[in-house]
């Protein structure tokens, strides 16, 4: 036998590591907006996850005596106030934006996370399968993109009732279809890639090659399109309740606070404002972010 | 009433108080949220017909803007017995088709409406009591009834009485009548846009002597209430119907508009499903009326645009009963009943409203809030209006309570009670009793007002102690309308009243 | 002496490292072409030859740049070029035709509009003459039925027909140097030989410099005058063909050579280079290529100057130090 | 050619159906159509029976279903209940309006989108990219009805440079189509920048710079010819959508639209114009990405309809 | 060769014909691409069989086929007597066992999200070893005889070089100890100096395992020096199949004469006589009639146009399928009969 020496390989090379504020100070110049995206994202999650810390009042905590109560830092006896103002029933606006990223954050995640198994799993199906049970599946999405959204919620809320589960349900049950089809595309090329032809070659049944080898390969396509997606649910939301189908009006989502306080815009600008201002740059970080990861993952992506 | 408190200040664009509506002439522009799709007065029975209907169309009877009863197109009428009411009609009316009016249109109008093409409507059902129309002369005519009709005058003051032209329905069919109303009022309609606008010009041979004073109204359908206030501002408009409560500010500073109000017939209630514990308790129902300060909610949230009510009807309802007050704001005694009937604290309640109010989203909050105090926690849920009135409601699936507003077009306590307290009717999923029927039947059978008032008021009293809903406030309509506009008077109704109106 | 129409001294081409340093791809390089010559050169894959000829093309990517150096044209100096000065000679003077043939071609525009293009943008004729210079260079290609071909769009060609039109569109406007990047790897052999005979042919007709860029030592053999062989960004040998077949000197070129299977020669095994080459900005100090040289000794860790040879090679190893002159790498 | 048209029309067919069936069940679910007639009357329990015999619902389901889709196939929509009037009427009544609109935002997106997605995409990570693509996220961070409020209070009440609302004439078109544009183009946009850089790539690129042409005339002539082929399939899909999905552009602008009308329709469950209208938007859509497909084929002479891609 | 030699595969009239979909309803074929098309050959065990050829001559398509990585149109594939055609997908499964590939790509065929130990692991779990620790030993020991070091097994493959990712398919093709092993161009991809380390590693596993290859290449020059036997490929069919050095110092089919003649010569001094081909190769879908090579062809006669020659043998171990050769020798030998 020929004497196999190790082969070096670039890696193996090693260099002295810059430090860490380094690293993170040139990650931060090459990645602006996928940074920026971060942060904002961040700031959303934590506002979510720590609520109750953070909000100053019972988001809850209705007074009439308060009812657009304009934002101020002190009231005449020096003590805190709303400091971004009182809503119409006289409740703090700053705690409910506070409290109101929990309930934004929910629908964009759960209604993703219904939308991306339904799609990523029916997306496999007519990808990998391919035939008649592409052509079910696509005819199958066809008919979801010609049904009304509108239409579609009301009859989900008809028969399922109303609540913030239900606009969850009813943006997964839409939004499938996206995830359906970049999937089936990518599975579609995939199919064609030599390691899968290899994996078959080397005994592995369908299952396992769809879970091994096809699934990790489009994670982070269903990543890039499952942070856009996070973004466009809580705008629908807010546009659910512009059309009168949104939640109960004592959660603090949002978008129901702004579109509950749209008529206020010139009297009471606060009420619509700061909600408004929460959903843009909530929205905008998990653009920025998505934007990001595609760019990193597949710059190529049509997305 | 009216004029919220002042705590809203603004710092809003106070910028040019010119007024922008410069040369539009004698004519002005509405501004409204809906277009009714049909003008045919048989085949309708929305709010925006009249609105824009009751310039174009008349009947025998007409309301004045006070809701007073008057002659319309009939100069008299009188009971020849109790099923005979015979009219004698105006003469020298022509429709804006030059069809002259006489005793063979109104004839043709109620046979059209009591026909089949009248039986595909919702108007048909509140004209079931007359029989026929006899012609007498060219003017004059019989209505038989087949069962005394106490409302039936104010009925005929309604949508689906309005007098239509015979040849003009016959000869260029129902289609195009839908599209291209003619009747004898004081403006014609010239043109149609649908979901656009609609144009009304001057019924040049008006029988009202020197009436309409305008030349020309132009309805705008806008609705978005911020769009429709922001055209009112741009002077694209110079009256703004259904301006929010959240928009009386604005309006109220800015130099070149006015502010109108006018109170409604119309009652907002959260009606209990009685059916449902723990409201099968009259002590339990009562007690939430007393749990929740009205008054507060008139105020703050309403800002004072709207009127306390006692029963679920409003002021301007025959048979409302002036002697009952509101059930005060008084949360002790609501904790007192609640623990006589054994309701926990804590006790959960669903609440149904429509989602598409945001306004009334406050008030339910408030109502919230109010009830939380005494004890109950109340869910709020929202539902498309529509699957709340026509399907949740119906079926007893909105929950423990659920908003109800009625506005009884008839004015007449009749309609609304008899709807919502009539066991098995179409908005009464569970509530029942035999004392409340009975004086229902008994107020139909007669035609006497003051026996009817009398009964009303007994009827009201039981009512009151039953407390079948939590009566909230008779709503106020706001108008806001460009200071050039003169002699415009908000309707109680929607039916807008345009010929005295003149511009500056 | 042969008319020299190309210069290049000592080129460098990096890229910024995250740090804002400088990676070297190729690491100053020395080279002239002579009028109607063709210099290959060669080398494994990765160890810069594109990059060279991209720069004299002045296309080098994003985030690549030539940092040092000077490229000379006859009497032009690429380095004194504006954008528009740039422009001018691509096409006109120096023209370039690259490795596949199938995405070299825009797909959305036929063959005729893509020969117009270059032939309307260097020169002022109608439309129409350049039709008639397009359809005559189809011709000249050796293009089978060429005024269909003028209004068919690539896809409709196969891979060697492509590669010609290619050829056709970088002649048009008669440079005096072609750089081919690789023109031939992508083809079977059957076309290759197609190809490469074409090129032949048309160098002999219009006298034209060509650099000749393959990883192929067949091609190198077949097609060239001159060789440059690199390695890591470096030039490692520089000689006339036959000399490096037949006394390749550096390690590395008796590496590459011993390496290819010999058709006429069975052997068990070949003889192979082990390791790989290293990637930029983790080349190793002293010769670049000593880590995988079974010569390599102290004197390696030093860089090596490339020393000249009795027969006129040049070679970057310490072993050629002794005898041999060194030439002075300026 | 004819065979894949005929084929995609076979799937139209089936499609259309399916739909039919759907929606034709569904909106039975969501409420009664007779009851919401009756906004201030005296709906008494006979009276809406009546109505309800004499709009033809007291049928057996099956029934009903059977005379629809007996309308269906010549194209007879029935008539609303609301207006009385054809439902094809109404929709051939909005569709002015709806497909200015559609255009107008669909032109908006483009000429915002176009500029941002190749600047981006050829100063990749540069500055320029940067704020171009948070320019063209900006859009699409504003739920829609915000941004027509907003865009209303500022260029209508505030600045008074345009009409607020209404389908009069072009300045009204303006501001519900900056809406409209406003989100189409945040996705145009990255959908351009993404395509742009998977061409800019090519060595076709390459190609076309080594002949010396303006770096415009590459940008233009070359990349983005061919990064249009994505976008021209994206803005097909979206077409369809546009013209029933702008319900809120359209309730905000007042503007008289094929979205409006369903969802009016939907308000009042009036279910022939949503039946007729949800089966005109599904053939739209359908036809509108065919007429995409077989566009193709004039973008890019590779594609032959009905084969692959050779 | 000698008679006892034992036979592990036998293809016979293998085809494989890719439709293109058409019609109104997308299931009717409108055309064929006969990417294979009745090919028949056998493979020795402990030989190593070349295919050479063209792009696109369909020398992939047989060798995936042949493991049913597609599924055959028509023909029998015996391996060690066992018609693989027939069997079911699970029968199939296990069979791969024994039937391995490496594929050209060497940076398409490993997943890039996979750690290279588990990709040279995963045979073992599809085959069924259970025991951790025993998969554990043999992806270590696999991993040595392929020169791969246990540090770099926890790497993925975008960490490897070309070459170092060719041994890491070649692993995942080992460790379940095939006996044939179909290496579809595994060498195409490398520089020179890392091709032939390849090729020294692939001749030495065949040593050591007595493997038998299927080596699919275009290029001659390796062909010739790893293969004993070859089989020249064109448009689908077999047109040559000779022991190696009868083929390559006397060619006898025309096509395979200027294949070789136009190999690039080694040495720019020997220069040779070439036979330049006309034309490209056409395309599969549309195949020339009688002998698919004969507008290309220098020597092409009437019969050419019309007629498909068959292959039969010419001389020991020689099989040619060209009417040039069938006056002289009337023997048409099946290639089965091929020895
Ligand atoms: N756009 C780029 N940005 C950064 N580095 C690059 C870029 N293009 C190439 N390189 C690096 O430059 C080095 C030289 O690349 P080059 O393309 O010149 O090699 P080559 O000799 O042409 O190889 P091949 O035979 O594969 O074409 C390689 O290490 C490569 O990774
Ligand atoms: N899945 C497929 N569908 C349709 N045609 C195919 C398919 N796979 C291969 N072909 C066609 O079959 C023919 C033979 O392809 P194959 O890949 O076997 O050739 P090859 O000899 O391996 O070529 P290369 O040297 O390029 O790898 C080609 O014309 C190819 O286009
Ligand atoms: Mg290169
Ligand atoms: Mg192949």
């Amino acid at each position: 036998m020929t004497s196999l020496q190790l082969e070096q390989t670039p890696q193996q090379i090693s260099q002295p590591k810059p430090s860490l504020l380094k690293r993170i100070w040139r990650f931060i110049k090459k990645n602006p907006a996928g940074v920026a995206g971060m942060i904002l994202v961040l700031l959303s999650i934590s506002a979510a996850l720590f609520s109750q810390w953070i909000a100053p009042f019972d988001p809850s905590k209705a007074s009439l005596t308060s009812r657009l109560a304009p934002p101020s830092w002190a009231d005449d006896t020096g003590e805190s106030v709303f400091f971004l103002g009182a809503d119409q029933v006289g409740r703090d606006l700053f705690s409910r934006i506070i409290y109101g990223a929990k309930i934004s954050l929910m629908v964009g995640f759960f209604g993703v996370l219904i939308s991306l198994v339904i799609g990523t799993i029916l997306g496999l199906v007519a990808g990998y399968f391919g035939k008649w049970l592409d052509d079910f599946i696509m005819r199958v999405a066809d008919i979801q993109l010609a049904f009304p959204f509108i239409l579609f919620a009301i009859v989900i809320m008809s028969v399922l009732g109303t609540g913030i589960w239900k606009i969850i349900i009813i943006l997964g049950l839409t939004y499938w279809v996206g995830f359906a089809r970049l999937i089936r595309g990518e599975v579609i090329s995939l199919k064609e890639q030599e390691y899968i032809h290899a994996a078959k070659a080397i005994g592995g049944t369908t299952f396992t090659i769809i879970r091994k080898h096809i699934l990790p390969n489009v994670m982070s396509s269903i990543l890039v399109l499952g942070t856009m997606y996070i973004a466009e649910f809580i705008l629908l939301e807010a546009s659910l309740t512009f059309l009168g189908l949104g939640v109960d009006p004592t959660i603090p989502s949002w978008g129901g606070m702004l579109a509950d306080s749209r008529n206020y815009v010139t009297t009471a600008w606060w009420t619509a404002t700061f909600p408004g201002i929460a959903i843009m740059l909530t929205v905008l970080g998990f653009n920025l972010l998505g934007d990001w990861l595609r760019d990193k993952f597949d710059p190529n992506m049509k997305l | 009433s009216g004029g919220g408190k002042e705590k809203a200040s603004t710092d809003s664009s106070k910028g040019s108080e010119e007024n922008p509506v410069k040369d539009r002439g004698n004519e002005i522009v509405i501004g409204v949220s809906g277009d009714p799709q049909n003008w045919d007065p048989i085949d309708t029975f929305l709010l925006d017909w009249s609105t824009v209907a009751t310039s174009v169309f008349e009947g025998l009877v007409d309301r004045t803007i006070d809701l007073e009863l008057q002659p319309g197109l009939a100069e008299s009428w009188e009971y020849l017995d109790d099923k005979t009411l015979q009219f004698k009609l105006r003469q020298g009316v022509t429709f804006h088709n030059g069809e002259p009016f006489n005793a063979e249109a109104v004839k043709f109008t109620f046979d059209r409406l009591l026909g089949a093409e009248g039986q595909k409507g919702p108007q048909y059902s509140n004209y079931t009591s007359i029989e026929s129309v006899e012609v007498v002369d060219e003017f004059t005519i019989n209505m038989k009834l087949n069962t005394p009709d106490p409302v039936l005058l104010t009925k005929l003051a309604g949508y689906g009485a309005v007098i239509v032209p015979p040849k003009y329905v016959a000869e260029k069919g129902d289609e195009h009548f839908n599209n291209n109303p003619v009747g004898t009022g004081p403006f014609k309609m010239t043109s149609y846009k649908r979901d656009q606008e609609i144009v009304l010009e001057k019924n040049p041979d008006y029988w009202k002597e020197g009436l309409p004073k305008l030349d020309k109204v132009v309805y705008k359908i806008i609705p978005e209430a911020s769009t429709r206030l922001a055209e009112l501002q741009t002077g694209k408009i110079d009256i703004m119907k259904r301006v929010e409560v959240s928009q009386a500010e604005t309006v109220k500073e800015t130099g070149f508009l006015e502010l109108q109000e006018v109170g409604t017939p119309t009652a907002f209630s959260l009606r209990f499903d009685v059916a449902k514990k723990p409201f099968d308790s009259k002590e339990v129902r009562q007690a939430i009326n007393y749990a929740v300060d009205k008054e507060a909610i008139i105020n703050e949230i309403l800002g004072g645009y709207g009127k306390p009510i006692s029963t679920f009807q409003s002021e301007l309802s025959f048979g409302n009963n002036p002697d009952l007050e509101p059930y005060p704001y008084d949360p002790e005694k609501a904790k007192e009943l609640l623990k006589k009937a054994g309701v926990k604290e804590g006790t959960a309640v669903d609440l149904f409203i429509p989602g598409n109010d945001g306004n009334f989203k406050e008030i339910a909050q408030a109502v919230s809030f109010y009830l939380e105090e005494v004890g109950i926690k109340v869910n709020i849920n929202t539902a498309d209006s529509t699957t709340l009135t026509s399907d949740l409601i119906p079926n007893a699936k909105a929950g423990h309570m659920y908003r109800q507003g009625w506005g009884g077009w008839t004015l007449d306590f009749d309609n609304t009670a008899y709807l919502m307290y009539y066991e098995g009717e179409q908005w009464n999923p569970s509530f029942k009793n035999e004392k409340v029927e009975e004086l229902l039947e008994k107020q139909r059978a007669s035609v006497d007002p003051e026996e009817r008032k009398a009964i009303f008021k007994e009827l009201t009293e039981l009512l009151y102690d039953l407390a079948p809903e939590l009566n909230l406030y008779s709503a106020v309509d706001i108008y806001a309308v460009n200071k050039r506009v003169q002699n415009f008077q908000p309707p109680h109704e929607d039916r807008m009243r345009l010929e005295e109106v003149t511009v500056k | 002496m042969v008319q020299k129409v190309l210069e290049v001294e000592e080129l460098k081409v990096g890229i910024k490292d995250e740090d804002g340093g400088r990676i070297a791809i190729v690491n100053g390089i020395n080279f002239h072409l002579h009028k109607g010559e063709t210099l290959g050169i060669v080398g494994e894959s990765g160890c810069g030859k594109s990059m060279t000829s991209l720069s004299l093309m002045g296309l080098l990517p994003a985030g690549v740049e030539r940092h040092d150096g000077e490229i000379r044209l006859g009497n032009l100096n690429f380095n004194s070029f504006n954008k528009k000065d740039w422009r001018q000679i691509r096409g006109k003077k120096i023209a370039m035709i690259f490795q596949e043939p199938m995405s070299s071609l825009n797909p959305v525009y036929t063959v005729g509009a893509q020969i117009n293009e270059m032939i309307l943008n260097h020169e002022r004729v109608s439309k129409k003459e350049a039709r008639n210079r397009a359809l005559e260079m189809l011709k000249l290609v050796g293009i089978p039925r060429p005024e269909q071909v003028l209004n068919e769009y690539p896809h409709q060609l196969s891979g060697g027909m492509r590669q010609r039109v290619m050829i056709a569109i970088a002649l048009s406007c008669n440079p005096e140097v072609l750089i081919a990047d690789e023109p031939t790897t992508a083809l079977d052999v059957t076309i290759q030989a197609q190809i490469l005979e074409l090129m032949k042919k048309i160098q002999d007709q219009l006298h034209m410099s060509i650099v000749l860029i393959t990883h192929d030592l067949g091609v190198v053999a077949e097609m060239c005058d001159r060789v440059i062989v690199m390695y890591a960004g470096e030039i490692v040998e520089e000689s006339l063909v036959v000399d490096l077949f037949d006394q390749p000197s550096h390690p590395y070129t008796k590496g590459l050579l011993a390496s290819l299977p010999d058709i006429h020669e069975q052997k068990e095994y070949l003889s192979s280079i082990l390791g790989v080459v290293p990637a930029p900005g983790k080349m190793p100090a002293g010769c670049r290529f000593a880590p995988r040289c079974s010569f390599a000794h102290e004197r390696c860790k030093e860089v090596p100057p490339l020393f000249e040879m009795e027969n006129g090679s040049k070679v970057k190893c310490w072993l050629y130090e002794d005898g041999e002159a060194e030439v002075a790498a300026t | 050619m004819i065979a894949y048209i005929i084929r995609r029309l076979l799937h139209t067919i089936l499609v259309v159906f399916a739909i039919s069936l759907i929606i034709f069940f569904s909106v039975r679910l969501t409420g009664d159509p007779v009851s919401v007639m009756f906004q201030a009357g005296e709906p008494t329990k006979e009276a809406i029976a009546e109505v309800r015999k004499n709009l033809g619902l007291d049928e057996p389901l099956y029934v009903q279903y059977g005379i629809f889709l007996k309308g269906l196939v010549t194209f007879d929509f029935g008539e609303s209940f609301r207006s009385g009037m054809p439902v094809i009427d109404l929709i051939k009544e909005k569709l002015g309006a709806t497909l200015a609109l559609a255009f107008g935002g669909m032109a908006v997106a483009i000429m915002i989108a176009f500029p941002v997605g190749i600047v981006s995409a050829v100063k990749r990570g540069t500055g320029v990219d940067f704020f171009g693509r948070i320019f063209s996220l900006i859009g699409i961070s504003f739920p829609n009805f915000w941004l027509g409020i907003m865009l209303i209070l500022i260029f209508a009440v505030n600045l008074k440079w345009l009409p607020s609302s209404g389908f009069e004439s072009f300045k009204h078109l303006i501001l519900p189509s900056i809406t409209l544009g406003m989100i189409l183009s945040g996705i145009l946009a990255r959908l351009v920048r993404s395509s742009m850089l998977e061409v800019m790539n090519q060595q076709y690129i390459s190609t076309a710079k080594s002949k010396g042409i303006s770096d415009f005339a590459v940008i233009i002539k070359h990349a983005f010819r061919n990064a249009l082929l994505p976008t021209v399939t994206f803005l097909g899909l979206q077409f369809g959508a546009l013209l029933g999905g702008t319900v809120i552009v359209e309730q905000i602008f007042s503007w008289p639209g094929i979205g409006r009308l369903i969802i009016d329709a939907i308000n009042q469950r009036d279910y022939p114009v949503i039946q007729g209208g949800v089966i005109f938007l599904a053939v739209i859509m359908v036809a509108v990405n065919l007429v995409i497909d077989l566009s193709y084929t004039l973008i890019d002479p590779r594609i032959k309809i009905g084969g692959s891609r050779s | 060769m000698t008679e006892n030699e034992n036979v592990l595969l036998k293809v016979d009239n293998l085809k494989k014909y890719f439709p293109i979909k058409g019609g109104i309803f997308g299931n009717k074929t409108m055309k064929q691409v006969k990417a294979v098309d009745g090919v028949s050959f056998e493979v020795m065990e402990g030989e190593t069989f070349g295919i050479v050829g063209e792009s696109g001559c369909g020398k992939s398509t047989a060798g995936r086929t042949i493991l049913r990585l597609l599924e055959p149109t028509e023909g029998s594939i015996y391996f060690q007597g066992k018609n693989i055609a027939e069997l079911n997908p699970n029968e199939m499964r296990r069979l791969r066992k024994d039937i391995q590939i490496v594929f050209q790509d060497p940076f398409a065929s490993l997943n890039p999200r996979m750690k290279v130990r588990d990709i040279i692991e995963e045979p073992l779990i599809n085959f069924g070893v259970s025991d951790r620790r025993e998969r554990e030993k043999r992806v270590l020991e696999v991993a040595d005889q392929v020169g791969l070091t246990a540090a770099q097994l926890t790497r993925f493959p975008h960490e490897f070089s070309g070459g170092q990712r060719q041994r890491i398919g070649i692993a995942r093709a080992l460790i379940s100890k095939p006996k044939l092993i179909i290496a579809d161009e595994p060498v195409s991809a490398l520089d020179v100096s890392i091709q032939s380390q390849v090729l020294n590693l692939m001749r030495d596993l065949q040593k050591e395992f007595g493997l038998t290859y299927i080596f699919i290449s275009h290029d001659l020059s390796v062909v010739k020096h790893f293969c004993d036997r070859i089989g020249v490929m064109y448009l689908g069919k077999m047109v040559e199949i000779a022991e190696k050095h009868s083929l390559y110092d006397d060619p006898l089919h025309p096509y395979a004469e200027a294949l070789l003649s136009a190999l690039p010569s080694p040495h720019p001094l020997q220069m040779k006589n070439r036979i330049i081909l006309k034309g490209d190769v056409p395309s599969p879908s549309n195949p020339p009639s009688g002998c698919t090579f004969h507008p290309r062809c220098p020597s092409c006669m009437d019969i050419c146009k019309t007629e498909r020659p068959s292959l039969q043998v010419i001389r020991d171990n020689h099989a040619v399928s060209c009417h040039l050769y069938e006056s002289t020798e009337k023997l048409a030998v099946a290639a089965g009969e091929l020895k």
